[in-house]
């Protein structure tokens, strides 16, 4: 298993939206290992307030050596690593857990919602590097402008098209991603890969499998330990008990879970 | 790193020699294979594994663990396997792990106490059996085996007649004396206590108005329970004679040293597993150096070694 | 400010009404005085003095007080001035406070209760009596009044028959099952609970192999206890009928609504005075803000209101 | 009673040594009200582990309006304070405490060892300030000349004499304040103001009581809430029980304490 628990230096801090940031962090071992869909747990203090680790997806990596992360600052371990300063070293434990299982010669969609987009852009990039000749479509969704446009940005960098949609309109459509998605004609071959809040991604595979399309979805849960080790991270499956959503996760199989999941 | 093999750490839990005194507690250290990226488990003086039940359960629906101030609360429900598979699949898997594994048992009858302890007697590669009597007794309503002396003496008593293995009873704290059950599972054929479980807590999202937690109450551990445990293991030290394994809240060399002159013989790194993987293995590792610096013949010296004012 | 008085605060505790739920603890709060820099002390429900015997104390010796992981130990060893200095110096100069005063009072015998309560009956400026039952009772060998039912309901007992204004017995979280004593306390006349006391704990300093506090044990106060003082609000609640207040690692406005969800009437607020002096009227100012954006009628409605999966 | 909460704004950051660092705060209100010998309580983060806030000395005040803390990085508190920045906010409580009771017109003599010095730039300094004819005869002892030296420069540059002694000799006297002490001749009236740590307090008042020297001392104990309301600071005194560092002190008639004192 490559998975590392890393002194990683804060190379860059970035605020993209009043409460959103992106932190670039230098560790050739965990860049080098990651995968589009897996997650870093992050230590925010050194004290033991707040004690547990918090979990961010990979939402880029570059040169073999960094790895960013894309956050809302939500609670107080957020806050904490919103106020890092760059050359700060942070203890992050990853690459882990399985991330989007994609052909990348088939036609593929992205389908992101808020902080969900992040392992997306990872996923996007790789998708573009390994096949040439085909684009994944892009779909992303947040509350309002100010919040999406920097992400919609770093998709049109990589040269995709993005459909995006706002709460409020202030980008893109005005509604959800799916109002968008059911304006788009996808090939029958077409496989969705899924990040945002739970109940768009209970819409999304509800589409999907309306479409028959094939569908992953990317699963947030608490999560003590992210190695499978508290078993504190359950999502309900479809064939009865439960999956452990950082190391059976937190890419899944949409058709393999329980909906609707709360 | 060669150094550390000199300084002398071992001790024994009554038959059993532990290389050093740092061991995983059970439910916070997976089938240890999951912590192989960041730890040598060999260099670890034990691991015990997730608490084992006669059937497999699936454990408590969602959510099962929220944060608290240095603190967690849990309420995993006590997935597991179960005894066949867990045998037949985990030891199987555990045992080119070259270090001594202790199994966690529960059960919520005096006979299946028993009957996993039957089934697990000689079983390869299993150093000792760890009792949870934290567990619900539920032919008597519920009350946890752990809280009443007569029930925490008969699971005792029925776990040392089936094994062959050393057996070591891990002691509820939420009781209002420890020593009472501590002196009658001792009495009853333990071969070592291990204390603290976890304190029963409750944590409260005053927004949606809902227990934070699926099961509404949980179990508390990490660095807040370490006073708690400290006495604990202080008091019962004082009053058994058999070896004393230190719970609740380590996670550095520092944290096992205070157990120790509190009367521990052994420790296990719970909660702070989850924060540092490595932490065992640098509990161990902080040993080495003190016995060293200290230039003590053997951490033994440590054991029960309080100054008292 | 001024917006403040509208929202409806007021709870009673028995025949004590109090203009908002939010009290501070004992022996935390100094005889109030201390506060007057930092706090409107019309403005709190109540106030609790610290722990009052029949004769003075001079206290332990040092060191009292150590910080640990989100909390503190601390054994005062319940220094005093004794009843009647009390009533002679601090009550006087109690008495252009104008909020309820609430004494806690301790003895080491029940007639020492009865003593204080006796002396104390009358006393102009007392709303009411707290009685802390986690003190050692000398002649049963030191076992706290609080862990034996029949003790904490003499005690009771006692200073009701006494007492000329309500009686709150403040249990002690260090008992295998709260309810069993908030039941027999209940009977035996209180006119509410009071919960929780501090957690006994003890802290080791590894370089001197001391205990951190002279006294070796001492009481666990702090965030680290929220959790279990929370589980024992509301276990308590469920099985008594008068009123419960709530105590432990209390500081803020949200805070005080998950006591008041598990079933707390009131709160007391202690070592957050400590870090925040103004922690209590910032909770009652918090309370205001909370009940009017909620549209509530009153804050009684958060009572028990704790939605169950 | 002049005591505020305050936020105040951390103004100034310096290093002075290794591990010795001083802050200048903004607060009218408590630079104001400060006397010698008085202390602030500081919150060292707004987690809750370290949760007690820590007491300091108040070391100098200026314009009315700053005041200063000098401290040395011992545990999680002062190494928190140590990496704060400029322009942050510190809670603080204060100026707390009974400080230093001197005739200004009498003779008088300042004694302080290590962080102890901290309070008696602000006596010194008052001194010259309230009687110009007499100077305080000042000695200070350390460790060593890094720890030393930047504290007797603040001295020096308000016109002082310091008689120095170092445990190492590396600055002045190779030795105890007290060795110094012996060789300066005091006349009867010398009213003796210390603080540092116990055992050199618990010399100073030996040598004191010898000579028959007034003797006020400040004395550092635990403390939780530093206004009289936990009990917790005690130190143990002549007539019997205890007295509580916070609000009977921490400046005391060394003749009133119990010696010797652990
Ligand atoms: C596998 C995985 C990948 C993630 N990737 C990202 C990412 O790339 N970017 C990002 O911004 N966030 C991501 N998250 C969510 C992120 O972990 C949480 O936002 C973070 O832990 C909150 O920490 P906090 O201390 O700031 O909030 P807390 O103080 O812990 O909580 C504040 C509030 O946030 C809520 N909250 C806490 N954890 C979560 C969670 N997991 N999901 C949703 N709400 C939560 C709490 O209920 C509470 O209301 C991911 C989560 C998982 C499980
Ligand atoms: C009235 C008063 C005034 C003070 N003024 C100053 C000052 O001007 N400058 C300064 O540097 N310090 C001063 N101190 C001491 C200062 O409060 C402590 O150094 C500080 O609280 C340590 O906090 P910490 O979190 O860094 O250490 P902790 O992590 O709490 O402790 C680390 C180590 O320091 C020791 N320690 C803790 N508190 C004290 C203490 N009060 N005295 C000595 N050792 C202690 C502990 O035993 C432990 O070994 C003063 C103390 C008092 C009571
Ligand atoms: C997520 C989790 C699961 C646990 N599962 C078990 C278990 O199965 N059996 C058991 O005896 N103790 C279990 N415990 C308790 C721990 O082994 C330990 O006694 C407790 O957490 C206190 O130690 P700590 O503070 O170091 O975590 C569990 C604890 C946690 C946090
Ligand atoms: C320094 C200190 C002194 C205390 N003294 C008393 C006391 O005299 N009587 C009493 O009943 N409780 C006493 N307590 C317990 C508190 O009133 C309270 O029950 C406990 O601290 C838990 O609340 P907290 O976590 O908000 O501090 C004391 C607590 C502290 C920290
Ligand atoms: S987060 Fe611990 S098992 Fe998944
Ligand atoms: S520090 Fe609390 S009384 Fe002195």
């Amino acid at each position: 298993m490559s998975q590392f628990q890393e002194k990683t230096e804060i190379t860059r801090i970035e605020r993209l939206a009043v409460d959103i940031y992106r932190l670039t962090l230098l560790s050739p071992e965990i860049a080098s290992a990651a995968q589009p869909g897996q997650f870093v747990m992050v230590r925010t203090t050194n004290s033991k307030d707040p004690l547990l680790r918090r979990p961010f997806s990979i939402c880029q990596t570059s040169s073999g050596k960094y790895f960013q992360i894309l956050f809302k600052v939500v609670g107080r371990g957020t806050s904490l690593l919103a106020h890092c300063r760059e050359g700060e070293f942070l203890s992050v434990l990853g690459p882990l857990g399985n991330g989007f299982q994609v052909d990348y010669n088939s036609a593929n969609c992205l389908v992101g919602g808020g902080m969900g987009i992040a392992p997306l852009l990872f996923l996007g990039k790789t998708m573009l590097r390994k096949c040439k000749e085909q684009q994944p479509i892009v779909v992303l969704g947040a509350r309002n402008k100010d919040e999406l446009s920097p992400l919609v940005a770093d998709f049109k960098e990589l040269g995709l098209l993005v459909h995006a949609a706002t709460d409020d309109g202030s980008l893109g459509r005005h509604g959800l991603v799916t109002d968008v998605l059911k304006n788009i004609s996808f090939g029958t071959e077409c496989q969705f890969s899924v990040c945002g809040p739970t109940p768009m991604m209970r819409a999304v595979h509800f589409f999907c499998k309306e479409g028959e399309y094939a569908c992953q979805v990317s699963m947030e849960t608490a999560m003590a330990c992210g190695m499978g080790a508290c078993l504190g991270c359950i999502v309900p499956v479809e064939k009865g008990g439960y999956a452990h959503a950082c190391s059976d996760g937190p890419v899944f199989n949409a058709k393999e879970l329980l909906w609707p999941i709360q | 790193m060669a150094d550390t093999i000199k300084a002398d750490l071992s001790v024994s839990i009554g038959s059993l020699k532990l290389k050093n005194p740092v061991m995983t507690a059970s439910g916070t250290f997976g089938y240890a294979r999951e912590f192989e990226p960041y730890v040598n488990l060999h260099r670890l003086g034990a691991v015990v594994v997730k608490g084992i039940s006669l059937e497999p359960r699936a454990g408590n629906p969602p959510p099962r663990i929220v944060e608290t101030s240095c603190g967690m609360l849990n309420a995993i429900g006590l997935e597991n396997v179960g005894v066949d598979r867990f045998i037949t699949e985990k030891m199987v898997s555990l045992q080119d792990v070259k270090v001594p594994v202790l199994v966690n048992i529960l059960g919520d009858s005096i006979d299946e106490y028993r009957e996993i302890t039957k089934r697990l007697a000689g079983v390869a590669g299993i150093a000792g059996i760890e009792v949870n009597i934290s567990c619900p007794n539920v032919k008597k309503g519920g009350v946890a085996f752990g809280t009443v002396p007569e029930m925490a003496s008969a699971v005792t008593r029925a776990v040392r007649e089936e094994s062959t293995v050393p057996v070591i009873v891990k002691l509820s704290p939420n009781v209002s004396d420890i020593t009472v059950i501590a002196k009658a599972v001792e009495e009853a054929g333990a071969d070592a206590v291990s204390l603290i479980n976890t304190l029963i807590g409750m944590a409260i999202d005053h927004k949606s108005r809902r227990p934070k937690i699926a099961n509404v109450i949980g179990g508390l551990s990490g660095p807040a329970i370490k006073p708690v445990a400290l006495r604990m293991v202080y008091q019962v030290s004082q009053v058994v004679s058999i070896p004393v394994i230190g719970i609740g809240g380590i996670e550095t060399y520092e944290d096992v040293l205070e157990f120790m002159l509190a009367g521990a013989t052994a420790v296990q790194i719970g909660t702070a597993n989850f924060v540092n993987p490595r932490a065992s293995e640098e509990a161990v590792e902080g040993l080495a150096c003190y016995v060293k610096e200290q230039k003590l013949r053997s951490i033994r010296d440590v054991i029960g070694a309080l100054i008292l004012p």
